[in-house]
């Protein structure tokens, strides 16, 4: 490799800006597990002494774990149809010669671009006019909408990264497109597919402006976490949920975008 | 040469196969079909109902729908509606603004002064956005409140006698809230951007003698504008129908439109003005798009 | 084949497809072929009930006659305001029960929505305080019922900090109107109680609040107190955390903040302003199709309970229904919590809001939206 | 040509994309067990129709018939022809030995015979004992052998290669042509292969189709290509040409009087192929069939003189530049080193003079 001239000598100012950028990105964050483990009830700096009791009483309450179970009910139902749509997608966008490419491809990358409010209000709109009943599964077909872009944008790098002369030779040794799907485009994206069912997840489990519109009387766990924070005395067990959650959040997403690359680049690239 | 059989004696099944053969995108828009239908039938469809809807009035729990302008019309002329508009956009612009310009130079440090494991920090930089968005705005609640770290920290440091008000519930708290939950959305595409320069051609551009700076500005920037550009509306359109933020940490004057068409579908309970107020919101998104994509066009034009 | 497995062995592109297929299957289509929806076994056979109610008034301690009959709590549904629990039943959201207060019950009975309770099938209804229920719009006249059991009954007043808050006098509204504490006071966001109370600080009276004069009196008394509040909200834990930080001093609240700071050790009182006041009664109503009323009325007995009555009282401030809860507190007790031994003695001391029609809310509620922006 | 000797039919075959034509009318059958190449520049069509053979383009108009069968709605998998692509196509997540059974779960086969396939195809291209590695520790030419394996063990009527050995370096290519030979040679199957690469095309093949923008210009032999072009086009494809303009004087007869323009000659040959009205034609001849003199010589009826202005040494061969008339145009001369010693040291700036056979005139027509 060559040598890149001055991009190879270190320059602190940048450095110390990128320090500074992370942590500004960073502490607000940690601040959550932070008081997830104060005794007062109120957050007040600084920490006068620390418990782990709202992690034990986390436990204790059902509608958390309730509403956890709905989050991840939903969340697999809408990772999987999304990223099974996804793939369909991607593939004949990226397979085909398909007039109005360009546009089809804008319209499903469009509600990346549209405030979810709107997505909520139009929703609700459409599903009391069918006169469907809110429940999870109207917050589910919510949260597809959004998730598609994603699953998308993370599985069509993934089919334009390998020669499609692969397909057309497991076609042309015999196997009809059925078991080509199988046998060799699931085995070659199946990264692209880990990593979109985990960010579909990741969205779809902590999305809360379109789950808020579109929620019936189950409750997910931001919809429930909603509701936690209006109340004092709920308010650490919020703190320590939210905790945990960002932990397992931060693994499933660090696992996706590892497994899927570049897929979340490439996204906002075309966005 | 074998009898080919005529098309007329083929069964059904074949003959659809030979169809589906003979037409390449057909069998793509086949595959795309399920994601199509389904996002018609959950973006196209609502958003034509909504639209008709918004020309509909509320009266008492019923709608009538003799179809007028009346709830525009408020909109237009009643001065909380446009305020709060005009408010959100702005809100939304200074935001994105403040952010884009924060983001720059740490997409400028990673493009071309980060040589390896770039994918790690790509992924530490976007992580905070894929987690609970109102636990972030929550954790800002902690960091700007009266009794928050900020405050506390001057104040055991002495600098201030008594908490700073301003912090939390205004527009400075959700200015800064927005910045740091849509960071990610502004920096990848501008990192993209940069990540894409031709490395070489600013060794050429070196070269030739032009100082950095120059470099900077003379390449630099205007190749990384795509970026930017897209940056700004990834970040821009959807913070100006946020109504988390605002409720969480912005205060009386703070209140944004996306409270106000919440309130439409709640506590107001007036559908169809939260409806037009919806309609209008995206109008002057649109708006302020196109406003935004000329004046970057005729910067670029002037600059040549 | 374990997840962990799974995606480092994907990673390593290891992964078969058969391994892959099964993974999937056992992941995700089991559950999305089966139902997104939960399927909670029930020990009594019987679907739970669902309960629409504010945040908090989910808790096991209200409910534990419920839980012992039926081995779980019922399903809830939260929301910020009533209003907004009405909206979405209006938009095809199936509860059992939703928790609006006494002024609402004409109103919400005219959409038709909901179904009168038959008081026979509650085994706690004798203990009910008559006076709580007994109003002209809530019972039904064909068949004895009422349109609302009533529950918590308390009332909207000011939290104030006695250690930061100059009290010159007697107490009253003009607390939440000091202009020396000048965004120090916190306001509730929503209308059905800084309107009432607005009205009883500009001297409207209750009959006279549909009127326009009504309506100029109190917008402009809103007005004027605008660019002294820190901050309209309806989220208690905002406001207490602000008055726990001496961020406010004074706050209109509900009796649950002065008695949670209280026992925060937070020096508050919860003021008796002179001019009175916004005292109000809220309870349960039923919906017209309950998917499961059986379980409903269980809900209800259980929430009329002596021991829901002591948690409902002791550990949140409100009254409770029930008469025999007050018998629990000694006088002191009950004066700490600003209740008293006769419900009577502090509702009619206070002013009680009156029922309104649709179109009064939706002009209160657009107006107060408009000062609270400033307008 | 009886209908039992041909294994693929091309008729009127034509492909569109959008506006751009890229086969056009494509008329011509290829013979069983043959070694059957389309050459052509990029983008001049050949691999469209290979891939209109294997089925994965479906041709806009005309008809594809194989062994007899009409091909147009017979989709790939069960088309009776197996393909080696351009880059292999390796299945990445697959070892060499599932790469090459990857077609015979169809053939539901046990286990042993499976293997015992899979096992005769690694000894006949040479790899045995690589079953288990993976695409990505294989070289260049041990990926086209599993590709060529891959494909062969379906026994296939017909083998289709794209450019298989473009991704070769120069001397692997030339094994690797040697190779395929001896294997069409030795499984006796009918091989359709592609390429832009004229020496490999003459090489390799029994018969040759030359393309050029969408259109086939010429079939035939490689000696047929090579003597005989039809076009102007086909003798610049195949080998080095000099082009010399040239005006048709007068036809009588089976004789042609054409004037060569610059050399003050005018000489006669006897063809039939000149049926083109136009006057102007160009004569095409083939550096190696002219003979350097340093003075006029006697023998030939026609010699042209001429200014040597470059001399290249090639080893076995050197080649020459001469310019016929001064700023005009320029023949380039290949002769065999021996020969050129024999001419002594002459250096650009001599004068010399050329001479040919009279048959190593090609009249083409100026298109």
């Amino acid at each position: 490799m060559t040598e890149r001239f001055e991009f190879h000598k270190p320059n602190r100012a940048l450095q110390l800006y990128a320090g500074l950028f992370m942590a500004m990105l960073y502490v607000p964050i940690l601040f959550i597990p932070l008081f997830s483990f104060s005794d007062g009830l109120y957050i007040r700096f600084p920490i006068e002494s620390f418990t782990l009791r709202w992690y034990a009483e986390l436990f204790e309450r059902t509608a958390v774990l309730r509403a956890l179970e709905n989050s991840v009910r939903v969340a697999v139902s809408v990772a999987i149809v999304s990223t099974v749509l996804g793939v369909f997608a991607a593939k004949a966008l990226a397979r085909y010669r398909i007039p109005g490419r360009g546009p089809i491809l804008g319209f499903i990358l469009l509600p990346l671009v549209v405030p979810p409010i709107i997505f909520g209000v139009a929703l609700l709109l459409l599903v009391s006019a069918l006169k469907i009943p809110l429940s999870l599964y109207t917050i589910a077909a919510g949260h597809i909408i959004i998730c598609l872009p994603f699953a998308i944008a993370t599985l069509l790098p993934r089919f334009e990264g390998y020669d499609a002369a692969m397909e057309e030779a497991a076609a042309d040794l015999g196997e009809n497109g059925w078991w080509v799907f199988w046998r060799v485009t699931v085995p070659i994206i199946l990264p692209g597919i880990v990593a979109s069912l985990l960010l579909t997840f990741t969205v779809s489990f902590d999305e809360f402006v379109m789950a808020f519109f579109l929620g019936g009387t189950d409750l997910t766990l931001p919809l429930y976490i909603w509701g936690q924070l209006r109340i004092p005395r709920a308010f650490p067990v919020v703190l320590a949920l939210g905790t945990l959650i960002l932990l397992f959040s931060f693994a499933l997403v660090f696992i996706g975008l590892r497994i899927g690359r570049r897929g979340a680049i490439k996204l906002v690239d075309r966005g | 040469m074998e009898e080919s059989p005529s098309a007329a004696r083929m069964p059904l099944r074949n003959r659809l196969q030979g169809v589906l053969i003979r037409h390449e995108s057909l069998r793509g828009f086949l595959l795309l079909a399920p994601a199509l239908v389904i996002l018609g039938i959950t973006v196209a469809v609502p958003f034509l109902l909504m639209s008709a809807m918004s020309l509909w009035t509320q009266i008492g729990f019923d709608y009538a729908d003799d179809w007028s302008l009346r709830n525009y019309t408020a909109i237009l002329t009643e001065p909380l509606y446009t305020t709060l508009l005009l408010r959100s956009l702005t809100m939304a612009m200074v935001a994105t603004f403040v952010t884009v310009v924060l983001v720059y130079p740490m997409a400028y440090f990673l493009a071309f002064h980060v040589h390896s494991n770039k994918l790690i920090w790509l992924i530490i930089i976007t992580l905070p956005f894929w987690t609970s968005y109102l636990l972030r705005v929550f954790a800002w609640r902690v960091i700007l409140g009266y009794e928050g770290v900020i405050n506390s920290g001057l104040m055991e440091l002495g600098l201030i006698g008594e908490p700073l008000q301003f912090l939390l519930y205004s527009r400075v708290a959700v200015i800064i809230t927005l910045a740091h939950a849509w960071a990610a959305f502004a920096f990848l595409p501008i990192y993209v951007s940069l990540e894409k320069i031709d490395k070489s051609m600013l060794e050429a551009s070196a070269d030739l003698g032009e100082p950095p700076v120059m470099r900077f500005f003379r390449v630099i920037l205007p190749l990384s504008m795509p970026g930017v550009i897209a940056g700004t509306f990834l970040m821009f359109i959807p913070t100006v129908g946020d109504y988390v933020t605002p409720t969480l940490v912005g205060g009386p004057d703070a209140a944004m439109i996306g409270n106000l068409i919440q309130l439409q579908f709640g506590t107001i309970n007036n559908w169809p003005m939260g409806a037009a107020l919806a309609i209008t919101m995206i109008l002057s998104i649109t708006l302020v798009g196109l406003f935004f994509m000329a004046l970057m066009h005729g910067l670029r034009r002037w600059a040549r | 084949m374990k997840i962990p497995q799974m995606i480092s062995a994907a990673k390593r592109g290891t992964l078969s497809r058969r391994a892959f297929t099964q993974s999937l299957l056992a992941v995700g289509i089991v559950p999305v072929i089966s139902q997104v929806a939960p399927q909670r076994a029930r020990a009594s056979g019987t679907r739970h009930a669902t309960v629409f109610t504010w945040g908090g008034f989910d808790v096991p301690e209200l409910y534990q006659d419920y839980v012992e009959k039926h081995g779980d709590l019922p399903d809830f549904a939260i929301f910020g305001a009533p209003e907004d629990g009405l909206t979405r039943l209006r938009s095809g959201f199936a509860a059992d029960l939703i928790h609006p207060c006494m002024g609402d019950i004409p109103r919400w009975r005219s959409t038709g929505l909901f179904q009168p309770i038959d008081t026979s099938r509650l085994s706690n209804w004798p203990d009910v305080i008559p006076t709580l229920y007994q109003a002209p719009h809530n019972l039904d006249d064909a068949d004895g019922g009422v349109w609302q059991v009533p529950f918590d009954w308390g009332q909207t007043s000011i939290t104030y900090r006695t250690d930061l808050y100059d009290l010159e006098g007697e107490e009253s509204w003009d607390i939440l109107w000091d202009e020396r504490y000048a965004g120090r006071i916190g306001m509730l966001a929503s209308g059905d109680d800084a309107w009432w109370c607005a009205a009883i600080k500009a001297g409207v009276s209750f009959d006279q609040i549909h009127t326009d004069e009504a309506f100029e009196a109190i917008a402009a008394v809103l007005r004027a107190q605008r660019p002294l509040v820190r901050t309209y909200t309806d989220d208690t834990s905002s406001l207490n955390q602000a008055l726990a930080a001496g961020e406010m001093v004074a706050a209109m609240t509900w009796n649950s903040s002065a008695v949670e700071l209280t026992f925060e050790e937070v020096p508050v009182r919860f003021a008796q302003p002179k001019e009175g006041a916004l005292t109000w009664v809220c309870g349960f109503m039923m919906t017209q199709n309950a998917p499961s009323p059986d379980s409903a009325y269980d809900v209800l007995d259980a929430l009329l309970s002596v021991s829901a009555g002591e948690f409902l009282t002791g550990d949140y401030g409100y009254g409770h229904s029930n008469a025999r809860v007050l018998e629990l507190f000694d006088d002191e007790e009950l004066a700490a919590l600003t209740l008293s031994r006769d419900p009577a003695d502090i509702l009619d001391a206070g002013h009680r809001s009156i029922p309104q029609p649709p179109e009064w809310s939706a002009r209160m509620n657009t107006l107060y939206e408009q000062i609270k922006a400033g307008f | 040509m009886t209908q039992h000797d041909t294994m693929i039919s091309i008729r009127n075959v034509g492909k569109r994309f959008g506006p751009v034509v890229a086969v056009e009318d494509a008329c011509f059958d290829i013979r069983r067990g043959e070694f059957f190449s389309i050459l052509g520049a990029s983008g001049s069509g050949k691999t469209t129709l290979l891939r209109i053979l294997a089925g994965f383009e479906a041709a806009t108009s005309g008809a594809v018939f194989i062994d007899g069968a009409q091909m147009d709605a017979v989709p790939p998998h069960q088309r009776p022809v197996n393909m080696v692509f351009q880059n292999y196509a390796i299945f990445p997540h697959l070892n060499v030995r599932d790469n090459i059974g990857f077609g015979l779960r169809k053939l539901k086969l046990d286990r042993a015979e499976r293997q015992k396939r899979i096992g005769a195809m690694l000894d006949l291209i040479k790899l045995p004992g690589f079953g288990d590695r993976h695409a990505d520790q294989l070289s260049g030419g041990q990926r086209q052998r599993v590709a060529l394996a891959r494909a062969l063990i379906l026994r296939p009527k017909v083998l289709l290669l794209d450019e298989p050995l473009g991704a070769l370096d120069k001397q692997l290519r030339e094994q690797m042509q040697i190779e395929l030979r001896a294997l069409q040679r030795s499984v006796g199957i009918t091989f359709v292969l592609v390429t832009h690469d004229q020496e490999e095309a003459l090489t390799l093949s029994d018969r040759i189709a030359v393309m050029a923008d969408g259109r086939v210009l010429q079939v035939d032999t490689p000696a047929g290509l090579y003597e005989r072009p039809c076009s102007r086009r086909v003798a610049g494809f195949v080998g080095n040409m000099n082009f010399l303009p040239a005006r048709v004087l007068s036809q009588a007869g089976g004789a042609t009087s054409i004037d060569i323009p610059g050399c003050g000659t005018t000489c006669s040959i006897a063809t039939k192929r000149l049926e083109h009205c136009s006057s102007d034609i160009s004569l095409a001849i083939r550096p190696e069939r002219i003979t350097l003199h340093r003075s006029r010589p006697a023998a030939p009826a026609i010699a042209v003189a001429g200014v040597l202005r470059d001399r290249m040494y090639l080893g076995e061969r050197t080649h020459f530049q001469i310019e016929l008339e001064p700023g005009g145009a320029t023949v380039a001369v290949s002769s065999s080193t021996m020969k050129a010693e024999a001419l002594g040291t002459i250096g650009p700036g001599a004068q010399v003079w050329l001479s040919w056979p009279e048959d190593a005139l090609i009249p083409l027509g100026n298109e």
